[in-house]
């Protein structure tokens, strides 16, 4: 947006981020709570939401659904790539804006590779309804990487040359080592990171599996973090593999554990995508995009969020036989001995 | 398979797709033994059958963080895709490897986009007015992922675009992954990129480079069916013509049936055309 | 132990060392559930008896690499020892430390110096003519280590300091990690660091805080055979004095005991006083 | 020193350090040999030597044993704290400068901790015999991550405050986003990094246990990376925990098995310290510092390095009663079923 020339901070300042911290509780304590409880404790309006995951990899969709239940206003989302979770939120104010209204996006890609484009995303941007500033996965990656190092700004090649220095507050100036350009990239404190891993233990350490995505940094710059899982764990177990720990206990602030809590998306050695799911949430909201009525959509979000208590009740319509079957799939990918 | 099953599959595919030469012109353009930086969509394809076939030693890497999977378990549906990490020699997250990259890991990367113009930019962020329409284009893209990176920091880029005028562009809609620049001398390294830029373009029409000194396309090699004027009158800008400028080979039947059989059955990147 | 024995323990010891009350004093000014970014030598051990005693829920960071280890076999002889790694519950490397102490993650750090000055910037570098002789010091001491990164970057900082009148120097000979600057206002603030500075000193001598406007060090406890007058008397600067300043209790016997027998029982970093 | 006033690069520069990496062979290719030929191969005279490990964990003892006998002239060290790899390479210095020498050291800390001060870079240092140049341990490590991650620079708070940023070739500047100072720190890009770590496969792929320190950074900084390590093992192996590589293989360019190569300092799974022949080491340098006669040290490297063809006849010398003493040491640290 053409603001992004001036400078400004979404989410916290990076003094703001220090002090945040340095008030905050970091004790070794039992942080499970349940996911309704922690999106109301956390998750309040205005703030900047840091969104884990990569595309459809290990989305912290359950963490969405209940979000949209509880409803949210004046948002920002920051993520590198992402499909359903942005999906789910945004489609959401497609139908109830009064109930769930995003400001600014700040991102670097929103479709669904294999599964297509994201016709929320363009609903949005093409009407106008939301502002947002472009970056690439790296400048993203970068920004939260920046912000969990307690920095101000992290140098990148990855903006330069292209309009993405136009279009966002990147700073770009002469290395004083060199005389080259180089970029500036402002860090990202998000107020709170929604993240879902595969294990952790009731402390918050987080064992991440197959990609890390950007999690543990996300996580570490923002204010709050919450954690859902497929597996809570004892600390014994975690504690004896401590390299695996990807996100330390003190970054974190709630930790639940929801089985299939990424899910239609893929979640390494648990289950692969659920593709037809995802295609068909779009197939809802393309026809809106053409001046479609709205009520396929809202009926969706009826049935499988507004109308259940959790994501365990939505998660139950799928059927065991297909689960299993997004289990098998998964289990081929990554072979292991139970 | 018998002898004559082989020289039968050496001969020339009939009824190839658009989307199934780029994929064998992607292939042969990569170098064994490279590390090459794999965008999502027909890159994924293109580097399976480079593995398959002239470059067994190649090394792929996914921006989600896998170095040099083997890829035993089939195509991958993204850049993230569990398939990617498995077996793989390293697995970190999207931080770790653009730093590989940016620090010059990364022979090749290999990258699409929506839109082109003479000296390899590419969009993948808009369409509309710009600067003034930003926030409300006409038509929204995905945004550039992991593209605008890999621009300004792999040694040399293989950029994928449908041939179409609408497509390849005097002037961008919005530059998403910089390539040449304007052309100029030195001018990605003046603008404090690394690496030489766009190498080779794969287009529904031909391969194309970059001639050394203007850095503006150049025709290569002409897919079957495609003249220098036809694949001219489909684009938006004057193209140069290589000295050497040669029809490309069809897909041979063994290629077709590699990406149809064992790459993409399923048609996830590669449509079938219906029938 | 039966009761009696209990009742012996809480018994003042009489024949503590120096470094034995700097390790008990050190473990009295950590707090419970804080986290705590351990420098190599004294701290190492005084985090080990809070743990043990007034602060079991403390958390230790070591710049090796190590969260929250239970450090259940032993006094770690480095601060990459094999010994912070067990159990513990994150573990990566020096950048990942730093990093999380830098992002505001450790409420306390806890650093040696060979010299302060009464801001309590330390001198861990040289001793010599500075800048003229920095290329060839009188005494080369070992350099910062981690230590200036936690002077910058730890919320508070608890410095331990042996008491000597060369030792406590109006001016330092180099400042390696910085404290309270020149105890301007908001020094640290304009200067780029983070967090508040130092916030106690520990000596042979007593305990020392620093006063809020001035930023001046000042007496707050003095040791046992200690006064204001002797510990003025051996101070190169004039300190100031709490206005509740009083007499820190010597150690227990248990105290001692623990040191001498569970934590340091071979005399790593406290040394024992030949019989 | 003053002239770190004036910036200039030590070992790679910026672009000099890609040109190295774009022209290097990254092919995954056998890199077994043996560590004269390493030595031999890779490290030159006038090189910036990146040392691995951190005080005496995992430092390259027996790379700097290769070193010392092939000879080195106009070196420069950098690491961030070191023990025993330096002593060993600068005590050469002291008893055979015609051999041995080095020209400068970038560092953050050179001692023992709870095995004393060294001798050696008090001996240097004092009698001006080397540059140097102080910096703190981050800002080592974060000199290695820029240049690990192709920037010319990192930015920090580290140096802040304090005399390192007058005496070093940091520069500060008024953060463009904040106003606040910050520091940049330039890029280390070593010629060659020499490394220690547990596991390896013929590759190059490293696994780390315990504390990685900065070994990653160092080893994707320099153009070279010479490895020793404990166990040479499968890739089939190594590929099927790929999230406890900590070092990719196009990183490295020569893999040497060397059990005990970082003896007497401790390697995590393996052995704990020998304080003693550190100890005695120093206990022959101190009374040289003192004037004493160089006679004893130069009868050290005789018998320990000179004297012998290669690490393992040094390491012979301790007997198998002592080194089995070390390694139950380690085992009580680490326990773990065989």
């Amino acid at each position: 947006m053409e603001n992004n020339d001036n400078m400004f901070w979404t989410g916290l300042s990076p003094d703001e981020a220090r002090e945040a911290l340095v008030t905050k509780d970091k004790s070794m304590r039992d942080k499970q709570m349940t996911l309704k409880e922690a999106v109301s404790r956390f998750i309040k309006d205005g703030d900047n939401v840091g969104i884990g995951g990569f595309v459809n990899i290990r989305q912290p969709i359950a963490i969405t659904h209940e979000m949209v239940r509880q409803g949210f206003k004046d948002i920002t989302l920051s993520f590198h790539s992402a499909g359903m979770a942005p999906d789910i939120l945004a489609g959401a104010m497609m139908i109830r804006p009064d109930h769930c209204s995003i400001k600014r996006i700040e991102l670097a890609y929103w479709a669904h590779e294999a599964f297509g484009l994201s016709p929320v995303w363009r609903y949005l941007a093409e009407r106008g309804m939301v502002e947002f500033e472009d970056w690439s996965n790296y400048n993203m990656s970068a920004r939260f990487k920046a912000g969990a190092m307690g920095l101000p700004f992290i140098p990148s090649r990855g903006p330069l040359g292209g309009d993405i220095c136009k279009t966002s507050r990147t700073k770009v100036i002469d290395c004083p080592f060199t005389g080259r350009p180089i970029a500036l990239l402002p860090a990202s404190n998000p107020n709170v990171a929604i993240l879902h891993v595969q294990a952790v233990d009731k402390f918050g350490n987080c064992i991440i599996r197959g990609t890390d995505a950007t999690c543990p940094e996300i996580a570490m710059a923002s204010a709050h973090t919450i954690v859902t899982c497929e597996q809570i764990v004892s600390h014994e177990l975690v504690a004896s593999h401590p390299k695996d720990v990807m996100i330390p206990f003190p970054a974190v602030d709630a930790v639940i554990q929801v089985p299939f809590g990424a899910y239609p998306g893929a979640c390494r050695r648990h289950y692969y995508y659920n593709g037809d799911h995802i295609r068909e949430f779009h197939s809802l909201v393309t026809p809106i995009c053409k001046g479609g009525p709205l009520d396929p959509l809202k009926a969706w979000y009826e049935e499988n969020i507004f109308g259940v208590e959790d994501f365990e009740d939505y998660i139950e319509k799928f059927g065991n036989k297909k689960l299993m079957a997004d289990k098998a799939a998964e289990s081929y990918n990554c072979e292991r001995l139970a | 398979m018998t002898a004559s099953a082989v020289s039968n599959n050496m001969k020339v595919s009939t009824d190839y797709t658009a989307q199934e030469i780029i994929v064998v012109a992607g292939a042969k353009v990569l170098e064994d033994k490279k590390i090459v930086f794999v965008g999502t969509g027909l890159p994924m394809v293109a580097s399976l059958l480079a593995k398959l076939t002239n470059a067994p030693g190649l090394i792929p890497v996914f921006e989600a963080g896998a170095v040099g999977p083997p890829l035993k378990r089939g195509l991958p549906l993204s850049v993230g895709d569990s398939k990617t990490f498995t077996g793989a020699s390293y697995v970190k997250g999207l931080n770790a490897a653009f730093e590989l990259t940016q620090r010059g890991f990364a022979d090749f990367g290999f990258i699409g986009g929506a839109e082109v113009d003479m000296f390899g930019n590419l969009n993948s962020t808009m369409i509309g007015d710009f600067p003034a329409g930003y926030q409300k284009p006409k038509v929204r893209l995905p945004g550039s992922g992991g593209a605008s990176d890999m621009a300004a920091s792999c040694e040399r880029t293989i950029l994928i675009v449908p041939h179409d005028k609408k497509k390849f562009n005097a002037k961008l809609n919005y530059i998403t992954s910089p390539g040449h620049l304007d052309g100029s001398p030195n001018a990605r390294y003046n603008a404090g990129m690394q690496g030489k830029g766009p190498y080779r373009l794969i287009s529904t029409k031909g391969i194309f480079d970059f001639e050394e000194k203007s850095k503006r396309m150049r025709i290569l090699f002409t897919f079957p069916g495609e003249t220098i004027e036809s694949i001219q009158a489909a684009t938006g800008f004057e193209l140069l013509i290589s000295p050497n400028v040669s029809e490309f080979p069809a897909p041979t039947e063994e290629e077709v049936r590699m990406i149809r059989e064992d790459i993409d059955p399923t048609g996830v990147f590669v449509k079938r055309i219906a029938k």
